[in-house]
């Protein structure tokens, strides 16, 4: 029933509006010289103040949604990237701003009289020129800007960063640390069993203290490189508030390296939101879950994290060893575990 | 040397119709005057009357979306009872979401803006601006359309599947793409877009052919290249691009089809689903981007450059002033056209390209912005000192450079691969290509239409309500667009079917709420233009046979439309198109390129 | 500047020549008929499908660790059983191939003479040899999969020294790169797709010649058109040569 | 192109036509003979270079002669000729890009 009303009310809106604008160009079509004249410049005022509406709506809305953007920059490379970002935002800003205002301004400035005519000005080599150099000069500002610090994010990671391996599925990310002996044990897709979802080859003995963890966490100001994967399709590891991401895709390993600077803890004074927390999220259509597939991200101190790091059980102690072993008890397990950890990091 | 006669059939038959005085009254029976018609300017109607349902269809699909993102948390049983297969307990379901964006995409980028865009423009202008009774070949381009058509019918018919359309975004990204395990879209869904697609890219095909080979060929006396309006220019490279381009799309599909059904692994490598490992090794996911974008990118100039063209005629019409600088226009789409096949894969920075690459790319792209530039500001200093008319067309013309500004500034953001890393597949993005694909070619498109509507059906478009539908639609995508850059910059990305589930990104929920509202409003301001069109067929004013005073010679040909476009003898050209006020002491500010140089102006030197 | 612009001009003029014959499409821009035209960019984009397809061949086999040596894959020869003959029979193929593309030119220039005899004989010739091409490939095809190559598994893997060997037994795991499979199957076969299209194209411009039409029309245009698209395919066959049997 | 053809200009094509089928085996032959003995004993680089440089010679005899495009205009020419460019630089891009997914996925 509200479907028919509704429908009836428009389909009547649009009967008005039609009856309406049938008088209304009759009315005009009525009026000639200078009738015509004053419709051209009403059509002029019309544009032009829409136009101009629409310019002032675009830079106030700039101020009134700054606070929501994204708070600063949570790595040294999410740094570099907001400062040419904001470099950016000003140059083509003033671009924006003086074409818009020329375009509207002209449009009024110069719409229709009788009495006048239009300047016949088909070419002028000099202006031409102008405007395909100054645009090169500001471009090659911004490409020799953006290239240096895209080949800076791209560099090798540094020898001291912690590694870590992301790894992405429908619809959850595995999150991989190699333990002490800084080194990732092998993969290969064809060992996954249910047990061994990432295929991790447990004949590689770095892949002994490998351990996997709920969440990430980061030490800060300390360097971290991360290898990403994906087992089904493509998915793309994101990292908003550190200004970054890189694709997993299956097939093709990616990687990505950065240092956080800017703790969980002190983010949330910056925020003033005290249950503030960093996010990886999914960036990269990956199916009907893509909406929801996150994970939670810590920086802390150097301190808290050795704490995290020694708490941690590695994954191969705690479920390959038992199954391969029968079941053994606890404590024995413990003390392969340290004596998997001695091995490695010798 | 081949310099004899080719004789050329349907031009045999205009001559000799001509010799009962106009060939207008063929028998013609209503199907193939009106369906199976081979006349230029019926299937340019043909092109933008499916053009237009496809717009609702895909304009509606936005709506039906954007109430999941406004209203995340509703439900809405009344929508449930009219699309149930897409709805559970009153909410559309993820799947549905998916799949209805996906056809958004497709359906906007090619059924509207490629196919129809082109379709019509190319089709009722080149013949009509450079002297031409037809098409080169009148068959190939009516199989063009129904092959269009066909496309339409398969793609159409997804959406009734039981597993749904495809719903891997409208790049159909493998492995999601690839495996119907991964997604119910990509079983049968996946199939009917895929060999859409292939039907569509020989209808795209066959027109751009003919669209290319009518420009070579079929130009009038006296109509040298650079006599052409910048309209058919850029017709010209648009099917250039298409007819450059879309071969690599086939090959992309072909590829895929063969992964999906043959077991291949062309895209496919350590794959593993549910615990299993599944046999494919050694294809890259990535070379499937690459080959997508190959087309992709300069798709979207296939989609700006028929605009840029008519806004570029349009305002010099209106402001009653040449174009400034036609050759630098000229170079400026060729600079576009090149550029536009080289830059295809800053699509790619963070997709794990070698970042090397990513570099190059970088450096081309942001050349893109030059003959952008020049553009730009020859439009700018068009209207300077101009006597500017300001009509539907104009106005539109205005709009689209608006946006066209606005969406390509962005587009520089984008470019650069380093602030990419922080705003791909953002709703920035999503951003960027509304406001200078979505809305900006669209502009051009309404623009064309209320220009050349009286060419097309004797009569005027009603003026009052296209300034309710420029208002509505100009204020309307700014509001909905606009705001998205700020979404996008605080990180939200795009293809999310709830902002809800992740914190960060959820603080939104209000300017979601508006920007749904206004899109519903626009859409319907849509029907505004829809209602006037259809009305000013049947009760528009009589348009004259020059109502803009144009100097082109589409109005030199008789305004009701006559089957091999003039009688008599084809018109002659005399002088480039765009003599607008070029004789200060005259009291009439046009010339158009039919009237002969004066012996002044021969001495002149400038411009004939 | 206004000098510049005139000369510009008239250079432009010389290059487009516009038609000063009123009805255009006859007298044409580049002093090819539009039917001409229209053909040459057909091929200029279905070389673009065909680029891709190559320049896709050569990102995956980059990729790889390995892949066969075509002189060890590529060398049997139809009757003579298990000698090895390598690239012998694909240069009797490039060869019909060729001799085919010389007969359909024969057949051109035929009709630049109004020869319609002369036109029927030498597309006979040109039709005889793309079937016989078509035979030849059907042939090798059989062949490689009677070896066990498939879109989706490659039997030629690397023995302890990397080199190219036929694993007989089906293995689990692909013994050499899938794509050398895919990637064959997939461009020869879109190669002899086009052979095949090129053939019944001509048997219909042979009956056409034969009936007279172009005989009556006063010119074999049409030849020539069919005959663009042969040598297409002859000149595509050089690029799948050079992909497939000798890098 | 109809019966203006004199004879001189006839036999003029057909003899060209013949040449360059004469040129179109010999290539080939010396390719796959090049391949054969050759092959095994130079660097796989020279070899492909010189492979494809044949190739190129082949295809231009191919459309210059039996597609007759070495008599058309000049602008026709360069109109199919130009868009082949954009081919290059889609080679060289697609090959970096295997080269480094043979480097992620086989590290030395
Ligand atoms: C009509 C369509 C259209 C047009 C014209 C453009 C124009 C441009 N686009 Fe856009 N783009 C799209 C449609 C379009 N785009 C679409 C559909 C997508 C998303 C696809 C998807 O993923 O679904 C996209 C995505 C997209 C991306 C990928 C983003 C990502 O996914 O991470 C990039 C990155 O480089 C980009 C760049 C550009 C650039 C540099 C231009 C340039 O051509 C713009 C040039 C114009 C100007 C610069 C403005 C005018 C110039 C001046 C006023 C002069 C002064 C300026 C300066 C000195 C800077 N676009
Ligand atoms: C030309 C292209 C075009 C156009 C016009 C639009 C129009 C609109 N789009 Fe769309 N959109 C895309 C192309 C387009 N879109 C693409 C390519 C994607 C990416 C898909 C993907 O991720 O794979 C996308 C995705 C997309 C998203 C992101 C979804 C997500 O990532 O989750 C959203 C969200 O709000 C959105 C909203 C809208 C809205 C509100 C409109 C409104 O402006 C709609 C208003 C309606 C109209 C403007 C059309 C009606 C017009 C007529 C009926 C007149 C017809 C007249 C003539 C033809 C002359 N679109
Ligand atoms: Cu995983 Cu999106
Ligand atoms: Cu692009």
């Amino acid at each position: 029933m509200s479907i028919i009303l509704g429908l009836l009310t428009l389909v009547l809106l649009y009967i008005v509006i039609v009856q309406i604008s049938k008088a209304s160009d009759l009315i005009k079509s009525l009026r000639s010289g200078d009738g015509q004249e004053e419709s051209f410049g009403n059509g002029a005022l019309f544009t032009s103040v829409i136009g101009f509406g629409v310019l002032i709506y675009s830079l106030v809305t700039c101020y009134i949604y700054a606070p929501t953007l994204l708070p600063k920059p949570a790595s040294e490379q999410g740094e570099w990237i907001n400062n040419l970002l904001n470099v950016t935002f000003v140059l083509t800003g003033i671009v924006f701003v003086i074409t818009q205002a020329l375009l509207f301004w002209f449009v009024y400035k110069y719409h229709y009289r009788k009495d006048r005519k239009a300047y016949f000005f088909a070419d002028n080599n000099k202006l031409e020129v102008a405007w395909t150099i100054v645009p090169a000069i500001v471009l090659t500002f911004l490409i020799g800007f953006g290239i240096q610090k895209w080949f800076k994010i791209f560099s090798p990671a540094p020898k001291d960063a912690i590694l870590i391996e992301a790894t992405g599925k429908q619809y959850a990310w595995s999150i991989r640390y190699a333990g002490t002996d800084h080194t990732l044990g092998k993969r290969d897709f064809t060992l996954v069993n249910p047990d061994n979802e990432l295929g991790i080859n447990w004949d590689d003995a770095s892949s002994h203290d490998d351990f996997m963890a709920d969440e990430i966490v980061l030490p800060v100001n300390t360097p971290v490189s991360i290898n990403i994967g994906a087992l089904d399709v493509i998915h793309n590891f994101w990292l908003p508030h550190f200004r970054l991401m890189m694709s997993a895709v299956p097939g093709v390993p990616t990687h990505l390296w950065f240092r956080p600077t800017v703790t969980t803890e002190e983010m949330r004074k910056e925020t003033k939101n005290p249950n503030f927390e960093y996010v990886l999220a999914c960036n990269k259509l990956c199916g009907s879950g893509h909406y929801n597939m996150k994970k939670k991200v810590r920086v802390v101190t150097q301190e808290e994290f050795d704490k995290w790091f020694s708490e941690q059980k590695s994954y191969y102690a705690t479920v390959v060893l038992p199954a391969k072993a029968g079941d053994p008890s606890k404590n024995e397990m413990e003390a392969k575990v340290e004596n998997v950890k001695a091995g490695a990091s010798k | 040397m081949q310099t004899t006669t080719v004789t050329n059939p349907h031009v045999d038959e205009h001559v000799h119709s001509q010799g009962h005085g106009g060939g207008h009254h063929h028998t013609e029976t209503f199907i193939s005057k009106y369906i199976f018609s081979l006349d230029h300017k019926t299937i340019g109607k043909q092109f933008l009357t499916l053009g237009m349902l496809w717009a609702i269809v895909g304009g509606g699909m936005s709506v039906l979306f954007r109430v999941q993102l406004g209203w995340p948390d509703e439900t809405f049983p009344l929508l449930e009872r009219v699309f149930s297969s897409w709805f559970t307990d009153g909410k559309l379901n993820p799947e549905a979401y998916y799949a209805l964006i996906t056809m958004h995409g497709t359906i906007m980028v090619f059924f509207v803006l490629t196919a129809s865009l082109s379709g019509t423009f190319a089709n009722v202008l080149i013949p009509l601006q450079i002297g031409a009774r037809d098409m080169a070949s009148p068959l190939m381009n009516a199989l063009s359309f129904w092959f269009f058509f066909l496309a339409g019918i398969v793609m159409f018919a997804s959406l009734f599947l039981p597993t749904g359309a495809a719903s891997a975004g409208w790049t159909i990204y493998p492995p999601l793409s690839a495996l119907p395990q991964t997604s119910p879209g990509s079983g049968n869904g996946m199939t009917f877009w895929l060999i859409a697609m292939v039907l569509f890219v020989v209808s795209t095909l066959l027109g751009g052919l003919n669209y290319i080979s009518t420009v070579l060929n079929m130009r009038t006396k006296g109509m040298t290249m650079f006599r052409m309006p910048l309209t058919v220019w850029a017709l010209f490279f648009t099917a250039i691009i298409g007819v450059l381009s879309f071969p690599v799309l086939v090959s992309c599909v072909v590829l895929l089809i063969f992964d999906r059904g043959l077991g291949t692994s062309f895209y496919l490598s350590n794959i593993v689903i549910g615990g299993k490992a599944l046999p494919y090794a050694g294809g890259s996911p990535i070379l499937f981007q690459h080959l997508f974008w190959f087309l992709g990118h300069p798709e979207v100039y296939i989609i700006i450059l028929p605009a840029m063209g008519m806004v570029s005629e349009i305002l010099a019409v209106h402001s009653r002033k040449p174009i400034f600088g036609y050759k630098a226009m000229i170079f400026s789409i060729l600079g576009i056209t090149v550029l536009g096949f080289i830059v295809w894969a800053h699509h790619m920075y963070l997709s794990g390209m070698n970042p090397f690459l990513g570099s190059v790319f970088t450096l081309f792209t942001l050349l893109i912005a030059i003959p952008s530039a020049v553009k730009v500001f020859n439009w700018l200093t068009t209207l300077w000192r101009g006597n500017i008319k300001i009509t539907p067309p104009s106005m539109f013309a205005v709009g689209f450079i608006s946006m066209f500004i606005s969406g390509g500034l962005t587009g520089i953001w984008l470019g650069n691969s380093t602030i990419d890393i922080q705003l791909h597949d953002t709703y920035f993005v999503v951003a960027h290509f509304h406001i200078v694909m979505g809305i900006a070619a669209f502009f051009g498109m309404f623009a064309g239409v209320y220009h050349w509507f009286p060419r097309m059906f004797g009569r005027m478009m009603n003026e009052t309500m296209a300034y309710i539908h420029f208002a509505i639609t100009f204020i309307g995508s700014y509001l909905i667009f606009w705001p998205m850059h700020f979404i996008g910059l605080s990180g939200v990305p795009r293809r999310y079917y709830s902002f809800n589930e992740i914190e960060a990104f959820a603080q939104y929920g209000d300017l979601n709420k508006l920007i749904s509202v206004v899109s519903i409003i626009v859409f319907l301001g849509q029907f505004v233009f829809l209602v006037n069109f259809v009305w000013s067929i049947y009760r528009g004013k009589k348009a004259s046979q020059n109502p803009w005073q144009a100097n082109t010679l589409e109005w030199t040909s008789p305004i009701e439309g006559i089957h091999g476009n003039w009688d008599g003898e084809l018109p002659t050209v005399h002088r480039w198109p765009y003599d607008y006020s070029r004789n200060p002491d005259s009291d009439v500010d046009f010339i158009p390129q039919t009237v002969p140089l004066t012996e002044e102006e021969k001495k002149d030197k400038i411009h004939h | 500047m206004s000098e510049v612009l005139e000369i510009q001009d008239e250079h432009h003029v010389d290059l487009l020549p516009t038609p000063d014959n009123g009805e255009g499409g006859e007298k044409t821009a580049m002093n090819i008929s539009y039917g001409k035209t229209m053909m040459w960019y057909f091929l200029l984009s279905d070389a673009f499908t065909f680029s891709a397809f190559l320049i896709a061949y050569a990102a995956t086999r980059l990729a790889q660790a390995w892949w066969p040596n075509p002189n060890l894959v590529f060398k049997s020869f139809p009757g003579l059983g298990h000698t090895n003959a390598p690239l012998a029979f694909v240069s009797v193929m490039t060869f019909i191939l060729i001799l085919s593309s010389v007969a359909v030119v024969r057949a051109v220039q035929e009709g630049h003479r109004m020869n319609q005899k002369g036109v029927m004989l030498w597309m006979i010739g040109g039709i005889v040899g793309g079937a016989m091409f078509l035979g030849c490939q059907a042939w090798e095809w059989t062949h490689l999969i009677g070896e066990g190559l498939r879109p989706f598994y490659n039997p030629f893997g690397p023995d302890a020294n990397g080199i190219t060997h036929l694993v007989e037994e089906h293995m689990a795991v692909s013994p050499g790169p899938i794509a050398f499979g895919a990637l064959f199957f997939g461009i020869t076969g879109f190669h002899g797709f086009h052979v095949f299209t090129g053939v019944c194209i001509n048997i219909w411009a042979f009956i056409a010649t034969a009936n007279g039409t172009f005989q009556r029309r006063g010119h074999y245009e049409m030849i020539e058109k069919v005959g663009l698209y042969w040598h297409f395919v002859d000149l595509v066959w050089v690029f799948v040569f050079l992909a497939f049997y000798l890098m | 192109m109809s019966s203006h053809l004199s004879e001189e200009q006839y036999q003029s094509g057909v003899k060209a036509v013949w040449r360059a089928t004469a040129i179109l085996s010999v290539v080939t032959v010396v390719e796959v003979a090049v391949a054969l003995i050759l092959g095994p004993h130079l660097p796989k680089l020279i070899m492909n270079t010189f492979y494809v440089l044949a190739s190129l010679a082949k295809a231009f005899f191919i459309v210059g002669e039996f597609m007759h495009l070495k008599y058309e205009k000049r602008a026709f020419m360069l109109s199919l000729g130009v868009p082949l460019v954009f081919l290059i630089w889609a080679i060289i891009a697609f090959a970096t890009e295997g080269h480094y997914w043979n480097i992620l996925n086989h590290p030395k």
